[in-house]
């Protein structure tokens, strides 16, 4: 039980706030080309999907979307901080 | 092997992107210019938008690049990309090859631009009469 | 379907070739130039001449095209050949197709340039500073 | 012997001389850009061929080379008029 409690206080002082890019669709779903959101200092790229889909239901529309890390296409059990570049890649269809 | 890749907001020039690949050790250049069509699935575009994530967008274009060079051998390798608004019959993209041999150069231009449209974070806005897509965006 | 097959003796041009198979109803467009290389296998070239059987090429490469606009779904076919003296990156050669979409330009392309050099009558001569060497004719 | 010598006759009143151009290196085996030579009236593409190498032995030397007749590739067993466009077309080296 303590090392529960001690677990979600540790959690709630280190998280972190995040600045997300939006292009594409992925802009009208946010409403924006960013948006802000309070992650977990040892979030992944699967917990922030998690999280934005929880947010906007029509992030699960989409035929996919990646996430990019500091401007490289990220996996899912990727951790994410405070100073990297993130954004959401809806699919792509230039060319 | 040298490479140029470029994203631009004004029209792309054909002449320019060949004159740059051109190079007297050179025997064959593949070239492939995408142009905007003036209908989708039969129904008529209005215009384009193209929009990028600029920084991203030149660093998968360069990676691509590298791939190309790595599989074929190739002396040149130019990739242009539009962003902003395109009329009809615009150029969103230009992808220009030079090699010692043709079949090289066939290649590595198609897998450029076969490469570039399943990874570049660019995206294509297409206006209707009645409305927009974003293309893709949807199953 | 329409064609665009010419011989000539002055310098070709990239851009009116190109402007010429775009349209509004193509989204690609797939260009092969070939251009004087100043080697071959390691030897210097000084500059190349091109004969033609004129008429038989012109019949040749109308075969070619026609052929390819049977193979593949495409809406322009440019082929345009020098004859005469060349220099070094000078342009022997540009093949232009357009098509709706762009695997027919290249798969159309790809062809026309590879059947041109194996059944089109233009024979090249490579001059090199110690003498002079019909491509192609002795085994 | 009659039918023989009727035969041998007409051949001889039947030759025909042609005229056949040369391109590439052809035209250095043949010493110009045409030659005329007589042929019997029936000869085919491979009759043709076996005078020309004949008399140009380095004909043989080629990598390959075809008859064009009428600005159309021809075929051994074609036959060769007297109207007909007739030229040499060594391994070709365009693109």
């Amino acid at each position: 039980m303590l090392m529960l409690f001690n677990a979600r206080y540790l959690s709630t002082l280190t998280q972190m706030k995040i600045n997300i890019l939006a292009f594409g669709i992925a802009k009208e779903i946010f409403g924006g080309t960013t948006i802000n959101l309070d992650v977990d200092n040892d979030a992944t790229v699967s917990n922030l999907k998690y999280l934005l889909e929880g947010k906007y239901p029509r992030l699960k529309k989409l035929a996919a979307y990646m996430v990019a890390v500091n401007s490289e296409y990220a996996l899912d059990g990727d951790t994410i901080t405070e100073r990297d570049e993130i954004a959401i890649i809806p699919p792509v269809s230039g060319g | 092997m040298s490479t140029e890749i470029k994203l631009s907001v004004s029209t792309l020039n054909v002449q320019q992107c060949i004159d740059w690949v051109m190079s007297p050790e050179c025997g064959g250049i593949n070239v492939f210019i995408g142009t905007v069509r003036n209908a989708t699935k039969g129904k008529p575009v209005v215009r384009l938008e193209f929009e990028a994530y600029d920084k991203m967008a030149i660093a998968e274009m360069e990676k691509i690049a590298k791939q190309a060079a790595e599989k074929w051998p190739v002396q040149k390798i130019l990739i242009h990309h539009r962003t902003g608004v395109l009329q009809i019959g615009e150029i969103p993209v230009i992808i220009a090859v030079a090699a010692a041999h043709r079949d090289a150069a066939f290649d590595a231009c198609r897998y450029i631009i076969d490469t570039l449209k399943q990874t570049v974070p660019i995206w294509k806005k297409e206006i209707f009469e009645d409305g927009e897509v974003w293309v893709a965006a949807h199953p």
